[in-house]
Order: C-alpha cells, then structure tokens, then sequence
C-alpha cells in the first residue's frame, strides 16, 4: 500500500510570483506508475517535489498512505532533475550512504550490494571509487538512479531521471527500472518526469500532461504489462496516443509564453 | 654562587636546621606573583641563595606583565603573595580588592627622558606647561611626575598634553620620534633611553625623595590564617636585602637575578647598584601613606582616606626580631630597626 | 564580601546591573564623545583593511607567484601581535593617529585576507569556465565574477575582521590618543574601575551589534541571489 | 572562415586514469553543422571542451582558423551541459553580460536586444528579471542558448543544449538555431553533442559516433538544407542512417562496460 | 646612530640580522623548551575552541532560536578583548595555567565559531533536501552532510583562529606563566631587548608556517574532492 494523493494543491514560490501549481488534484494508486509530461517550465518538478515533501503546499494537502505528509521520508526515494550526488562522497559511498539508510547489514554486505547497483547502471571498476565530479554528467545521472534503488522505498520519485544519457543506456535503464518493479510482490509507485513522450508510454500506465500548473489532461495508456518495446509501437493507438500527447503538450508553444 | 666565608657558615648552621625540620614537616607551599624588572631582585636573591627553603618554604613564582591582573590574582587567592607598584594597589583598594601590604620591594628608579635639546628646559617641574608627554598611567613615575607638575602649579588637564602609552619601550620611541618632548619611564628604560641618545630630565627621586615603588601584598585571609608563613617569608626577604647590601656579593647576585630575568647583566648590575633604584623590604607605611596623598592631589583617587588598616608592620617587625634574635651582633639588622622606626611608626 | 574558593573574594570585578546603569548615566556623554573618536579610527583602520584584504587576497589566490610569496609571508607575519609592532608603528608612521590605524588596519587585515584568499582559490571552476568562453577582460573577471563568487566567504573575513578591529580597539587607543572607547575601557581596566570596564564594555557592545546589523543587512543584500 | 582541425588529440584527466580521448582526429569545415553522439561518458563533452579551449590536450593540438589554439575565446561561443549561467546574475544580466563582451553599444539598445534574445527562447517577462536559480531547469538551459546567441561568435559549441526541455520547445530550439545558422552569409561553425539521434540527423551535415574516447564512424547527412523534419523522416535513407547510427553507438552496452 | 626622517632613530628596535642569528644560536635550546610549554597551551586551547566553535556554530546555523541567542551574544562578547576577561578567568578559573587555556581558547574561538555559522548557514539546499530524502538522522546529517558540505568555510575560520590563538600567546603566557615563546618575547619586550624580540618572532612564525603548512595539507585533504 503506497498510494499518493495531490488533494487540490497549490504551490507558488514566493508573494509575487506566479502559481507554479494550481489546484492540482490527482489520485495515484498502489503499484502504480506515472508520467508527468509537458512543456519547460509547466510545473512538473514542482508536483514531484511536493510528493517528496521538499516543497509544503501553499494551499492543499499532500497525502501519502491515507496520512497528511509535508515532510520528505524514507518511504520515498528520489532522483533529482540535477543529480544531487554528494560530491563529498565517492560514488559508491554514495550508494552505500543511502544502503546504510535503508539496512543495518555489515559493512561488507553492503559494500558489495553498492558495487552490485552501480554495476547494473554500468558504473563500474574504478568510476565507483572516484568522486561524483569525476565522472561524465550521464553517469553521475546513473549514480543518482542507483542510490534510489538502494534505498528501496515503496515509492519512487524521478525527475527526467534519463534525461542525460544516449538512447541506448536510456533502454536499459528503463528496462531495468520495469524488469526491478515488475518482480517485486508489492509492486513500487513511481512518479517520473520525463520530456521523452515515448518514455512515457512505455513505461507508464497513466501520463498526466501538466500546463501551467494545472492538469491539462490524463492519458490512460492501455497497453498490458509485460510490454514489449517494439510491439506497442507497432499498435494503431501508440500513434493516436502519442499524437494525442503532443498535441496536449503543443497547445501553447515554448513555455507557454508565446 | 660566589658566597662570603660568614655565609657560608650560616647557611650550613641553618641548613641543618631546615633539613631536621623537613623530616618532620614538608615546606609550605607559597604561591608568589612578580612583575618583569630589576626592581623586584629581593626575591629572586632570596630564592637564589636559598633562603626560602630555610625558612621553610616552598615559592613558586609566576610573571604578570600588567599590575592589575596580578592584584587579582592575589584578591582571588591564586596568588598568597605579589609585588605590583604602588600606585596600583592603592587604586584597587579604592575599587574594592582586598589584600594586606605588607612588606616593601623597591622604591624610585624611574625618571623622565627627553631628546638632549629638550632635557635642559624640562629640568624646572613648571616648564611642562604646553608641553606634549607620553606616560604609562598608574606606574608610580607617572604618579610621581604628575605630582611634582602638579605642585609646580599646573593644571594636569588643561596646562600640558598628556598621552597614554602601553609600554615605557612605546614611550621612548615616541620621545624619539619627536612626537612627544618627555615620556616618564622606569628601570631598566632609563638606561635604555640614554643608550638611544635620551637624557634624564630627572630621576623621580628628585621629585620626591624616597618614594616607594613595588610594595609586597598578601591575601587577606591567608595571612590573618598563617602569620608565620608571612614571617618566615621575610625573614628571607631581610636576609636577601642583607646580602644584597654586601657588594662583594655582586656575582652572586647577577647570577640570582638572570635566573628570573634573563636581561644584559651591566643593566642588572647599573639598576641594582647605580644608586637611583632602592630596594628594601621594609613596608616603609609613612611613604605608602605619603604617596596615597599624592595621588589623591593629581585626581587618581577620589577619597582622601586612611588606609593604615591594610597596612601590616608587624609580620616585618617579627621578622626582623627573629633575625635580630639569631644573629644580635650584626650590625645591618640594627640598621634597619632604626630604619623601621623612621619609616613605620 | 563573601569568600570562596571560586574567587568572588574579588567581588569588585563583577559590578552590579544598577552601578553599571548608574555609570552609563553619568558618562553617557563622555562616552559618547569617546565614541565619535572610535569610529573614525575604526572607519580608516578597517576600510584599508578590506581595500587591501580583499585585493590582496584576490590576487594571492589568482596569481599563483604572489600567492607563494604571501603565504608563507602570512605565516610569519600574521601571528606577531599587533602590541609587538607598536613601536615600529610609531617609528615609522608619521604620527600617533597614523599607528592607531595601522593597528586596526592589521588586526582587521589578515582575516579579510585569509577569508579571500580561500573563497576565491574555491571557486567552482565551472563559473571560471563560463567566464573564459564569454573572453571577459581580467579586470571583468575580477569585478563580475571572481569577487561576487568569493563574495560569501569574504563576508565571513569582514565579519571577523570587524570583530578583531573592535578588540584592538584598547591597544590602537593606548598609543598616544586620550579619547575613544577603547582609551576609556583600558584606563578603567588599569585603575581596577570594573564598573566602568564593563560598562564601556556594553556601551560598544550595543555599536558593534548595529555595526553587526548593519553588516549582516549588506551580506543578505549582495548575497540575495543564493536564497 | 571557421575550420576546427581536432589534430590527434588526446585527452586523459589524471596519471592513472583512463584516456578519455584517444588519437582524435577529425577537420570540421567553416560553416558545417556536426554532432557528437555515443554512450554515456564515451568522451563526447571532453571532445567539445578541448574545441572550447578548456582542456589542453595531453597530446596532439586543436587548431582553429589554422592556429593552434589552447583557450578559450570569444571567438567560440559554448553552451555546457550544466549550463553554467552565473547565479549572481538575473537571467537578463546573464544574456546582458556576453552582448556587452560583442558589442560597444549604448546600454539601452543591448539591454532590448537580451530581452529580444530570451523572448526568443521562450523566457519572457518576469523570468527575465529573476535569478537563474528561480527558474526551472528547461528554462536555465534556455538562458544558457539565449546567452550563446547573444556572444555571436562565428563557432557554436554546445553540449546537450536541448536535453533538459520537451519535445515541442526543443523543436523550437533547433529552428531557431537552424533558421539564424541558414540566414547568415558567413554560416557558423556548429558542433553539438547530443543523444538524441533524430536531433542529429536533422540538424547535422556531419554526425561523428564516438566510443571509449575514439572515432567509432563518421556519418554523413545527405538531405538537403533547407530541411524539412517531415520530408527527411519520409525519406528511405533516413531510417537507414538512424539504424546505422543506433547500431553504431549500441556496440557495447550501457556505458561500455558490460 | 643613523638619525633621519624615516624613523631609524630609534635603533634599538631593529636588530641586525647578524644580532638575531648570534641570539638565536644562543637562546636555540631555551626557545626549544619554551616552545614546548606554548605548544601544550595552544593545543589545549584551540582543540577545545575548534570543539566548541564547530559545534555551536553548526548549532546556531541550524537551530533559529540558538542562532537568535547567539547572534547579538556574538555581537556583544566578541568584541572584548581578551586582555580584559584575564581578571575574570584568574578569579573564576582554578589555575594560572587554565586562564592561560582560556585565553587562547576565547581568541580561537570566534573566529571559528564565526565561519562554521557562515559556512552552515550557506550550504546549498540541493544537499540537504537530497539528504532529507534518504531520512537520515540529525546526527548523521550534521556528521555526514552538513559538516562536509561547510568544510571549505570551517578551514578559513580554523586559520584564522589558529592565527589568532598565537597572537594571543603573549597575553596568554603573561599569567603567571614562566616559559613559553610568549613568555620569553614578552619578556623582551617588556626589557626592551628587541634583538630577543625579533627572534621570538621569527622562530615562533617559523613553528606557525609548519603548523599552517599541517592545517594546509588537512585542508587539502579533507576537501580533495572540490578539485
Ligand atoms: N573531471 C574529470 N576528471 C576525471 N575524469 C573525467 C572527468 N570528466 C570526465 N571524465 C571521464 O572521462 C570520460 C569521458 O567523459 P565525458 O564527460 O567526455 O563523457 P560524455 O561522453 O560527455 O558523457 P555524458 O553523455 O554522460 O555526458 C568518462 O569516462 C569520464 O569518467
Ligand atoms: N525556486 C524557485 N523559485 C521561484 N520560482 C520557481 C522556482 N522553481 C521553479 N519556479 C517556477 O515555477 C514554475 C514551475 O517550475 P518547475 O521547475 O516545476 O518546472 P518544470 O515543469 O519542472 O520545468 P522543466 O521541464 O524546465 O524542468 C516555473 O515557472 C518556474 O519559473
Ligand atoms: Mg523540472
Ligand atoms: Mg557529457
């Protein structure tokens, strides 16, 4: 049971600014998994740093679990759209940091478990010893990834968490990420954030299109799960859908500003 | 250390003594606060000839550089004995510290230095007027000349500039400099002075004939507790002023002191024997009392008061008895009787 | 007056709240007018303090040569204390008021210096590169982007350094002056006036926290971008 | 005239540690658009660095306009992966600071054209006026290319510019740059590293596949300038091209080291 | 005696180097016992003022209502100078050697105090909401996330303070102390033997350039990965 609830939030950063989220009223389910899509700006990090608990809503609850939440926990892990590795911490302490949070497991045990995580991102040999600024950005990206799985919450919380890697890591990332919460008894909810439209239908089950801080739309995606990447392409709606979100997502261009 | 024959004896005849003494009864331990100057010699001759440990004592010394601290670490009872000028003890009674004076140390040594050209016209007390002088406030020179201008008939506020230094060595070079005409210093600065080219306006001593300087101050109720520890300690003291006094003694004495303060042994040796720096263990309380009047006429006190009641002349003269009683021939202890009943009573 | 093994045989040193607001009344004025001499000394002391602190800092940082020079020229000379340089103070400036900013100045000088020295070696070497694309002339670089970079870590050495030139505020006023806070705070402390000791204490404690304020406003102002 | 000869460079970031370029070799002709693409920390931003002039090769040379060249200059504008805008600077300064380093011109006139410049890109308004760090991610990317734009130089060097925005702006992103690339007599040199392989077939002449610091292959585009993105996604090649270059950067999986 | 404009007219405070080398010949092995007594001084009063400047300085960032306390105490009681708190720890504190301690301790510690609240206060969000998210306990936020993330700030406060503990070894040691560096170049001072001074001076900052040297390399160290 790990069920999220935006009921009728609304967040604006400072007395003059504009509503960076309004009204957002939005039920996710257990084991359920959730795309926010829409243009630069529309309010996507804000409605998931609200779920995390970074950000209190100026008006409306956060609910998680049937409990009013304003505070972030270990019930929720999360990779930030800027990484937030310490860069104190080599990687794999990094990971190890988050292990230790979640197990009380010797050192040994742990230590393995981290260089196991950071092996399936592809992070491996001496880039887990070495310090988050030495490695290229889409790595750092990967080791973020790792760290939430090590932390094992219920929920997870993505904020364009493959923005910064090539296609191809990006698929096995995803794979990895459905092969991790399709195994699990008690299925993971996850959030993400994502610009990649494919993205977000194959992984999710429902998109949610954000403008302006507000629900634009909510688009159920139909395909069954175990999906397969090339079969759900080929099916006469992923057009339609696709189309659909683009349209939802276009219908003021840039930003909305112009 | 270079001794005389007749020492030499003694110190064994009361060695004996103290060492019988010591399988009884360990030595008392006695805390004692001293300022850096030549000045203070008594004690460092006492403790480099040994005559603490005959008297049964254990000192320690400890170095303030500034006066007031010292006066507090003796009110607080860090500190069973110390020796901080004159001026400031006076003014922390005033303020409400509490300790007992009594016993002397040193008395004059400091003088007013100007560049050569300047020295002449300076020597009439009432020639300040106008003038710009740098001075340490509260060291007894200060005291002294300001009393002495002030006696000339000038207004300390008005007449002349003065200005505050930290250190007699700000004031020299400021007199150097040409940015003041005098700075009132002490031992050893007067000697440091002219060796940079200064002349000696005056030696306080001219001013006002045997003040005093450093006087021994006790804590209050430490020595209304253990009164022979107080007695024992200046029989050491009376003994150092003895030996002093010899100048065959001088080696021994050079040596005692830059034990304590490592400084050129001529600035010692023209400090302790030159004549201007006076050191005796008398409480010399007609002078204490003399001086107190002074400061209050230049405005350092407020209250023309008598201060006889911290002042102790008993453990002195006890001491002084005890050593007339072991050696009654000697010639120096009566000396310093008549000298006690001039000065004390 | 009670005695204890705790000390308060030297019961003058702790002044009651009445003498101490019964002294403040009677020298309020003098006090002020100490004060008018103060802040002139402490305004020059400190303002070449943070002109030389922080150019010098910026440059030791930035220009590896100076920095293999000041470094260790810092080791050496920044531990002397000022009361040691007194006299060569008054030596070599032209006049008692010119020492009494040179003591400031020092005291104040190093942390300003040091705090520099290290916000600018730590710059995220990302701004330094975004800088270098843009082709900025050094001058630019040091104005627009090295010093607003440093700009944390500097206000951490004028806070200290302000600090330090209050406290040398007794000795700089001790060379030749007769005004100023520091000269009445001093002359208290050798005369054993606890009582004015701590009231002048208080007196330029209650400055130094709007100098403080005022300090901290300048740094939330020039800072606002990090909140 | 704006040549980059890459001249056998190679680039490794500490004694022990891997080379992150290896005998790179590559001449980029005056007014070509290239892009960089391959996996996650296959060397793509040390590849662009080193044409920024920020990082001195440990061996070989990059020449510039035929000259050995071991800095940066205003003579190569760079948008970073991090985007680097200086947070001490509202958005506006950001773009204000690089025009002042181009142009000699009253403030007035440079101060309309960085309002023009973000309006551009989609920030308008009071996002002009705030700090960078008050704006979302895709926005601060933005400021970052506005910022570009703004210095003018005859090279573009760009690093993911458009990897932190949704489809439908980077669309718009990637027509601005090609309509201000096409309308300029003397076209600019532009080398982009980006992972998304539509993004570089549609806007590049050349695309270079990098793997473990070297040359894996270099495509080139055949399709005519004045692109159009329907046309050329129409087209027999292009699904051809797209596959090779696919194939070419999966060699080895997810970061090469598995 | 070479007497001009400039000030050389007081020589004897300045030593030729031939007058300090022959000294420092001379004195080696005193300075070398000296230095043995300032060092166990220094070391008990800045360990505790890194102990406590640290600690509270973390805790007054982090905690508004310490900070609200702390921030004017800071303004009132940093800016005494220590000379004048010497009455009060030889009254309050047990031992000559505990007020010497003290000294130190009170110089060291503002500074340190000072740039830890600065550093803490300036650590960016990003690592503490990232922190947040992984739960971790207050004790392993201010051990893990927040000391790390103001370390850069914390090391200028501890050079500064370790600068500042050594100016303050000549006030220190002059409370019933009978050796140490600040002993014996106060000594000088005080007799005017400014060859002993200068020699005090130098030998002491030689000490405090390998200390520094120490702290330089813990600093580099410790923050090896900004670079
Ligand atoms: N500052 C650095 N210090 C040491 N090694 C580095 C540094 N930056 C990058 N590297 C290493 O150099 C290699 C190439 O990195 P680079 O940043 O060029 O990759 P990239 O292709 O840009 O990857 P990404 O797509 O993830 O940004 C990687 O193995 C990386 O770990
Ligand atoms: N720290 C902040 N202070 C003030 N305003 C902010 C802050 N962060 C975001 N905003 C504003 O809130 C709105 C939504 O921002 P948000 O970061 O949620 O956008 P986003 O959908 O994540 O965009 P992107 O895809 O570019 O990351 C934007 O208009 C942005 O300018
Ligand atoms: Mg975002
Ligand atoms: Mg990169």
């Amino acid at each position: 049971m790990s069920t999220i609830l935006y009921d009728n939030v609304s967040v604006s950063y400072g007395t003059n600014e504009k509503t960076a989220l309004k009204n957002f009223n939005l039920q996710i389910n257990s084991g359920e998994i959730i795309s926010f899509i829409g243009s630069s700006g529309c309010g996507k990090s804000t409605a998931l740093n609200v779920a995390a608990g970074l950000l209190t809503p100026t008006n409306g609850e956060l609910v998680v679990d049937d409990l009013i939440t304003r505070s972030p926990g270990i019930d929720r892990g999360v990779v930030f759209q800027n990484y937030s590795l310490f860069p104190w911490m080599s990687n794999l302490d990094n990971v190890l940091f988050a292990l230790r949070q979640r197990y009380d497991l010797p050192n040994k045990t742990l230590q393995a478990k981290a260089a196991d995580l950071l092996d399936r991102v592809g992070i491996s040999g001496n880039f887990q010893k070495v310090y988050p600024s030495k490695i290229s950005g889409g790595m750092q990206q990967r080791v973020a990834i790792a760290r939430m799985f090590a932390l094992d919450s219920p929920i997870f919380l993505m904020d364009e968490p493959f923005a910064a890697v090539d296609e191809i890591t990006r698929k096995h990332l995803q794979s990895l990420l459905l092969d991790l919460w399709e195994k699990e008894e008690n299925r993971k909810t996850i959030v993400m954030v994502t610009h990649n439209i494919e993205e977000a239908i194959y992984l999710s089950d429902r998109v949610v299109v954000l403008h302006e801080g507000e629900i634009n739309s909510v688009v159920a995606i139909p395909f069954e799960r175990h999906r397969n990447r090339r079969e759900i392409e080929n099916k006469s709606e992923y057009l339609m859908i696709k189309n659909h979100l683009l349209q939802a997502i276009e219908e003021k261009i840039v930003g909305g500003e112009r | 250390a270079g001794k005389t024959a007749t020492e030499t004896e003694q110190d064994t005849s009361s060695k004996e003594e103290v060492s019988a003494n010591t399988q009884e009864k360990a030595l008392t331990p006695v805390n004692v606060g001293y300022l850096p100057s030549t000045g203070h010699s008594l004690y460092f001759i006492a403790e480099g000839e040994g005559y603490f440990e005959e008297a049964g004592l254990d000192v320690s010394f400890s170095l303030f550089s500034n006066s007031g601290e010292g006066i507090n670490a003796v009110a607080a009872g860090q500190l069973d004995i110390g020796t901080f000028g004159t001026a400031a003890p006076l003014k922390f009674e005033e303020q409400g510290a509490e300790f007992v004076i009594f016993g002397g140390q040193m008395g004059e040594g400091a003088g007013i230095v100007a560049k050569p050209e300047n020295a002449e016209g300076l020597k009439d007390p009432a020639n300040f007027e106008g003038k710009k002088v740098a001075t340490v406030s509260l060291a007894t020179g200060d005291v002294v000349w300001r009393s002495a201008v002030h006696d000339a008939g000038l207004d300390l506020e008005n007449d002349l500039e003065i200005v505050e230094m930290q250190s007699a060595n700000d004031v020299i070079v400021a007199v150097n400099q040409g940015e003041v005409d005098a700075g009132v210093v002490w031992v050893p600065y007067v000697e440091k002075a002219k060796q940079e080219g200064l002349e000696i306006v005056a030696y306080t001593n001219e001013y006002m004939e045997d003040h005093v300087c450093g006087r021994i101050i006790a804590n209050t109720d430490k020595f209304k507790e253990e009164p022979e520890t107080y007695i024992a300690f200046m029989e050491a003291m009376i003994k150092a002023e003895r030996f002093l006094a010899d100048e065959n003694n001088k080696k021994a004495v050079l040596a005692d002191v830059v034990a304590f303060i490592d400084v050129d042994k001529e600035i010692i040796e023209k400090d302790l024997y030159d004549g201007y720096l006076v050191q005796s263990a008398d409480p010399d309380k007609n002078a204490i009392l003399a001086f107190r009047e002074k400061m209050v006429e230049i405005g350092y006190l407020a209250e023309d008061k008598d201060v006889s009641g911290i002042i102790d002349i008993e453990v002195y003269k006890s001491a002084l008895e005890n050593l007339k009683a072991e050696n009654p021939e000697d010639p120096f202890y009566q000396e310093l009787e008549e000298r006690y009943v001039e000065k004390n009573l | 007056m009670a005695t204890n093994r705790f000390g308060w045989a030297t019961g003058f040193i702790y002044p009651t709240p009445e003498a101490v607001i019964s002294q403040f009344t009677q020298d309020g004025k003098e006090l002020f007018h100490h004060l008018v001499s103060s802040v002139g000394l402490l305004a020059s002391g400190y303002s070449l303090a943070v002109l030389f602190g922080i150019s010098l800092g910026t440059l030791s940082a930035w220009y590896r040569r100076l920095g293999r020079i000041m470094n260790p020229a810092s080791s050496v000379l920044a531990p002397i204390p000022p009361i040691i340089l007194i006299p060569y103070a008054i030596a070599l400036l032209p006049s008692f008021r010119a020492s009494s900013i040179f003591i400031i100045f020092i005291g104040a000088f190093w942390p300003i210096f040091v705090a520099t020295l290290n916000g600018v070696a730590g710059i995220d070497r990302r701004y330094m590169d975004s800088a270098r694309t843009l082709g900025v002339s050094t001058f630019t670089l040091f104005r627009k982007i090295i010093f607003p970079a440093a700009l944390s870590s500097i206000f951490t050495g004028l806070t200290i350094g302000m600090t330090l030139s209050f406290i040398l505020l007794t000795s700089a006023e001790m060379i030749g002056a007769n005004a100023g806070v520091g000269f009445y705070i001093k002359l208290a402390t050798d005369f054993g006036n606890y009582t004015k000791v701590v009231t002048g204490i208080i007196f330029i404690g209650i400055f130094v926290t709007f100098v403080m304020i005022l300090l901290r406003r300048l740094e939330k102002h020039f800072l606002r971008w990090q909140r």
